[in-house]
C-alpha cells in the first residue's frame, strides 16, 4: 500500500496532511494511507506520530510488538526528528 | 533598529519587489518579522509593469476587438476601430493602480520600503544606492536576506534592444501604435501571445523560430492548436531559421536576416522586429560572491525545500531561483521563505505548478502529461474532451482544442491535466486542486458540475478516462 | 424482445428526454441495460431546445456587441448593429447540432429510441401515442422506469402563453427581432438573464416583481452586485407589484397593469411582455396514478437517495423529482438512477449541487452560506476577495463582485462558496471539488494558483478566512 502511493516519489495526501505531518516530524512517505486507493489522511499522520511517539518513549519490545503493521514502522531518523522537535 | 545614521538594520532584508519579493516580504510583516524590501524600479516587477497585467490587458482587448469584428455568424455586425494611444492608456491605468496597490499592502502590513538598487557587501549586509544623482546611499544590516532580482529579457547578437527598431517585449507592451508589420523571433509563450495580439489588431505578423514548432516544452497536440489558430489568423510561421540581423530597408522599414542551420538565409521586410527568445535572471549585478554565493552555470541560484541557498540564512524566489519562471511559482516561494524564516513549518512541497499560455486558445498545464507519468513509473490512463463537444463552448462561439485529464490507472489519482481551449487558463484549476488533493477520477466525476459550463469538459474527460462518458464515445 | 406485434418489452424504459432522461438512458445501456427512451418532442429537452444553451449563446451575443459598442475606455470604438434573426439562426444552430448529438449518442451507445408520448398504463407498462394523425401508438412494457418529463413555464391568471403579446422564456428565446420595450414579470435567474440580454440589446426593459429584490433565494451582497449593473444597463424595476393583466395600448404596443398589495395599480406600456415566474414540473400528463404514483402538493415525485419513487422500480429524475430545478441536478439523478438500477452501489449522496446564474456579472454558489452553515450548527468563519482588486479582473475589463468562501473554523472544511463576477460559473467547479474532497481552507491556498487568473480570488478568499490573505487587509 505504501509502496504504490508512493510511486514515482509521490504521496498522495492532501497538503494540510503533508503539512501536518511536518509539524509533527512524520515522514509521510512512509505512512500508510486508509483514504481511496490508499490516499493519506490527516488521522494516519496523527496515528503514525503517536506510534513514533509511544515507540521512542517506550521499550525496544513495545515496538516490536507493533511489527504487524508493517509499513507503519519507525525508521531512526524519523525517531530522532521527533525527538528534536520534542526538545 | 538604527545601528548607526548611515546604517540601518531588519531582520528580514527582501530584494526586489516583483510578485516574489512583495509576496515575501508582505507575509514575513504578517508574521511578525521586521521586515525592509527594497526595491529599483516599480513595485509589482516585471509581472505588473512590463509582463504578466499589460499583456493580458492587451489580449482582452485584442480579443474584443477582433471578435466584435468577425462575429457575422452571430448576427454582430461591427468594424471596431483600436486607438492604441488610448488602449496603452487604459493598460496603464490597470498597471497603476495595482503597482499603487502593492505599495499600499506593504506599508499596511508594516513592510519598510526602500526605493534603491542593493547590491551585497558581505553575507549579513547591504549597500543601497538611490535612485539619482547625489542621492547617495545606505547600508542595511539583515538576519535573514530574500533574493527576488528577478529575470530580464535575453539578448540575440545582432540585435540590441538599444536599437530603435528593436524591440524587447516589455518594449512591445509600450508602443503607441500598431505597427504594419511585425517581424517576432521566438514562438515561446511570450512570442505567441503578442503575436496574437498583433496579429489581431491588422498587423502583418511573421514569426521566425530556431526550433520546428510553436511553444517548445508543449505536447504537439496542445501546440497544434494554437499554430493552427494563429495561422488563421495570418501569422506566417517559419521554423528551423534563426534571426542573424536587422538592417533598414528601402521603403523605411527594415528587412529582418535569418539563417537555417545548413546557411540557407531568408529575409523578411519589416516595420519593427520584437525579439522574444527567452528571460536570463538577474544574479550579475549583485556582488553575490560576497555573500559567499555563487550562480549556476545558467545564472540560476539554488535552492532547498525551504527557498534557502547555500548560505543557509539567504533565500532565492521567483524568477531567479529556476524555472518555471512564473509569477505564481516566485509567490509561493516568497510564502515559504518568509514562513521558514518565521519558524513555520513550511515547505515547497506542492504536487504541481499550473502554467497558463494566453494565446488564442489559452492553454492551462498542471502536473504530468501522459509521457511524463510513464517515466515517473506510473502506469497512466488518459481521457479526452473535445469543447467542439461542449455546448456551453459552442455559445460562447469558441471551440478549438480539448481537455485531457491523465491519472494512474491501478489507483485512480489524477496526475496531470492538459487542456487547451476558452478559459484554459481558469479550468486548470480545479486540476490543480485534484492533484494537490490526492483526487482520483472518481472524485472528479462524482462531484457536480454547473450545466453549461466549460468546467464541464473536466469531468467529461475524467468519464472519458473511465469509459462512461456521455458525451462523447468512449473508446 | 417482442412481446406482440403492438407491443414490445424494455428493461429500462426512460420517459422524456432531457439532461435528465438521455443521460440517465446512456448510462443504462453503458451498463448492459436494454433501454428504450421515448421523447414526444425534441432531444435534449427544454435545456437544449428552450433554456439553458438557447438562453447562454443569446448571453454570449449580447455580451458582445455590447461590450465592444462599449469600449472607449479600452480604446476600442465599434458601433455594433445586431441582426436578431441573424442571431437566432447562429442559435438555432447550436441547438441543432447538440440535439442532433444527444440523438447520435444514444443510438452509438444502443439506446432504443421511440418518438412519442407516454402514459402509464399500469405500473409495468405504458403507451406511447406517436405523433401526428394516424400515427399509432404502441404499448411498452418495462422492468424498471425512469420519469423524466421535465417543468414547463407556469402562467399567472390574466397572461396566456397563447396571446400573441404574452411570451414564455420559450416564446422569448424565439424572437426574430428586438422589442423596442419589454416588460419582464419576474426577477427570478430567468427573468434577469433574459432582461439582461434584451437591455444589453437596446430594449427598453421593465421588471416587474413581487418580492422585494431580485433573485430572490441568493444573499442580498451578491444580488446587489447584479442588481445595480442591471439598473446601470438600464433596467426599470419596481418591486412589490404583481402582473395583475395586460391590454392593447393605444399606440399599437401594449400596457402591463400591476397591483402592490395595499391595492395600488400601476400601468407599464411595452411592445411584449415576458412572463417568468417559475416553473411546474411536468407530472399532471402522465396518468401516474395508474403507476400507484402520486406526487406533492408541489406537483413533484418525491425520490430517495437512490432517485426511487414510492413505487420500487420507477424512478424519478430531474425537474420532476423535485428542486433545484437545474440541469445538472438532473444528469446526476439520471446517472445514480440506471447505476442502481443495474446494481451499482449508486447513491445521491454528494454534499452540493452548484448553481450558476448567467447574469452580468455572472453568479456561482455551491454549498452553504455563511447563515446556512450557522443553521447546520458549524461555527463559520468567511474570508471574501472583491474582484476589483484582481489582477486578472481589472485586464478584463470586468472587477464587479466578490468571491467569498465559507468554511468550519475549528476543522477549516470549506462548507460554501459564493461568486459573483467574471466568469463565476466557472470559478465555482474548484469550489466544488474542494467540498466534495473534503478540503480545507489550507488545502485550498496551499494549491498554487495561475497567474494571473480570476482562480487566484478564491485562494485570496481563502486566506482572508484564514487571516493571512496578500492582496486584501485582513480584518
Ligand atoms: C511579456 C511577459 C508576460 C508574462 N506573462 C506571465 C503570465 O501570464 N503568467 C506568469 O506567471 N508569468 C508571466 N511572466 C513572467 C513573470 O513576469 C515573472 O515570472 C515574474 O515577474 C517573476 O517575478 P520575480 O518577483 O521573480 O521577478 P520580477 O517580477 O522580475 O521582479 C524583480 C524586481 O526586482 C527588482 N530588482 C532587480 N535587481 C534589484 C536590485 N539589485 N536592487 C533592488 N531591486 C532590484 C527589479 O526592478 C524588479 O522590480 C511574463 C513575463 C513577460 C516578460
Ligand atoms: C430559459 C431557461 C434557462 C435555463 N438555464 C439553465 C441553466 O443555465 N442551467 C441549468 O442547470 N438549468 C437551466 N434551466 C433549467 C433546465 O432547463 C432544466 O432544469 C432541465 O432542462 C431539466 O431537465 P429534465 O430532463 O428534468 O427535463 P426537460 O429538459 O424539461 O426534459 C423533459 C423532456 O420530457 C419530454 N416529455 C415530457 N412529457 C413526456 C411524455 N409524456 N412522453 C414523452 N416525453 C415527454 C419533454 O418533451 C422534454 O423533452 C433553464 C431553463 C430555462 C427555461
Amino acid at each position: 500500500q505504501a509502496e504504490s502511493s508512493a510511486k514515482g516519489g509521490r504521496v498522495f495526501a492532501a497538503p494540510s496532511a503533508r503539512r501536518l505531518a511536518r509539524e509533527l516530524g512524520v515522514d509521510i512517505a512512509a505512512v500508510s494511507g486508509s483514504g481511496p486507493s490508499g490516499r493519506v489522511t490527516d488521522a494516519d499522520v496523527r496515528q503514525a506520530a503517536e506510534s513514533e511517539a509511544g515507540a521512542s518513549a517506550s521499550a525496544e519490545t513495545e515496538s516490536e510488538a507493533q511489527d504487524g503493521d508493517g509499513p507503519r514502522d519507525v525508521d531512526v531518523d524519523r525517531k530522532s526528528s521527533v525527538t528534536k522537535r520534542g526538545e | 533598529m538604527v545601528v548607526g545614521d548611515i546604517s540601518t538594520g531588519t531582520e528580514v532584508l527582501v530584494i526586489g519587489a516583483g510578485p516574489g519579493g512583495y509576496v515575501a516580504a508582505i507575509r514575513a510583516a504578517q508574521n511578525g518579522l521586521d521586515t525592509t524590501l527594497v526595491e529599483k524600479d516599480a513595485y509589482g516587477g516585471t509581472c505588473l509593469n512590463h509582463g504578466c497585467i499589460p499583456s493580458k490587458a492587451y489580449i482582452t482587448g485584442a480579443n474584443l476587438a477582433y471578435d466584435a469584428g468577425h462575429a457575422e455568424e452571430m448576427g454582430i455586425h461591427a468594424d471596431p476601430v483600436v486607438d492604441m494611444a488610448g488602449m496603452r492608456e487604459w493598460k496603464n491605468g490597470i498597471v497603476d493602480q495595482l503597482t499603487g496597490g502593492v505599495e499600499k499592502l506593504c506599508k499596511a502590513n508594516g513592510v519598510n520600503l526602500v526605493k534603491g538598487t542593493a547590491t551585497f557587501k558581505d553575507d549579513s549586509s547591504v549597500r543601497v544606492a538611490h535612485g539619482g544623482e547625489g542621492q547617495g546611499s545606505e547600508t542595511i544590516t539583515f538576519e535573514h536576506c530574500i533574493v527576488a532580482t528577478g529575470s530580464r529579457p535575453m539578448q540575440i547578437p545582432g540585435f540590441d534592444f538599444a536599437d530603435e527598431h528593436v524591440l524587447s517585449s516589455r518594449d512591445a507592451l509600450a508602443l503607441e501604435y500598431v505597427p504594419d508589420r511585425l517581424v517576432v523571433v521566438g514562438a515561446g509563450y511570450i512570442g505567441m501571445e503578442l503575436s496574437t495580439v498583433f496579429a489581431k489588431l491588422d498587423c502583418e505578423v511573421t514569426v521566425v523560430e530556431m526550433l520546428d514548432d510553436v511553444l517548445p516544452g508543449y505536447e504537439d497536440d496542445v501546440a497544434r492548436v494554437v499554430k493552427k489558430r494563429a495561422e488563421s489568423l495570418g501569422i506566417d510561421f517559419h521554423f528551423g531559421e534563426g534571426a542573424s540581423e536587422w538592417r533598414e530597408g528601402n521603403d523605411g522599414g527594415i528587412v529582418v536576416a535569418t539563417e537555417t542551420e545548413d546557411g540557407e538565409e531568408s529575409t523578411y521586410a519589416a516595420d519593427e522586429v520584437l525579439v522574444a527568445v527567452g528571460r536570463r535572471p538577474v544574479t550579475d549585478t549583485l556582488n553575490l560572491e560576497k555573500a559567499g554565493l555563487e550562480p549556476n552555470e545558467k545564472g540560476f541560484l539554488e535552492t532547498d525545500e525551504q527557498a534557502r541557498t547555500d548560505v543557509d540564512h539567504i533565500y532565492a524566489v521567483g524568477d531567479v531561483a529556476g524555472e518555471p519562471m512564473l509569477a505564481h511559482k516566485g509567490s509561493k516561494e516568497g510564502m515559504v521563505a518568509a514562513e521558514v524564516i518565521a519558524g513555520e513549518p513550511a515547505a515547497l512541497d506542492y504536487q504541481a505548478i499550473p502554467a497558463a499560455v494566453f494565446t488564442d486558445p489559452e492553454i492551462g498545464t498542471v502536473g504530468m502529461t501522459e509521457g511524463e507519468a510513464e517515466e515517473m513509473g506510473f502506469d497512466p490512463i488518459v481521457g479526452k474532451f473535445p469543447f467542439n463537444a461542449s455546448g456551453r463552448a459552442m455559445t460562447t462561439g469558441h471551440t478549438d482544442g480539448f481537455v485531457r485529464i491523465v491519472a494512474d490507472e491501478e489507483s485512480g489519482f489524477v496526475l496531470g491535466g492538459q487542456i487547451v481551449g476558452p478559459e484554459a487558463s481558469e479550468l486548470v484549476a480545479e486540476v490543480a486542486l485534484a492533484i494537490e488533493m490526492g483526487a482520483t477520477l472518481e472524485d472528479l466525476t462524482a462531484t457536480i458540475h454547473t450545466h453549461p459550463t466549460l468546467a464541464e469538459s473536466v469531468l467529461e474527460a475524467a468519464e472519458n478516462a473511465l469509459g462512461q462518458a456521455i458525451h462523447t464515445l468512449n473508446r
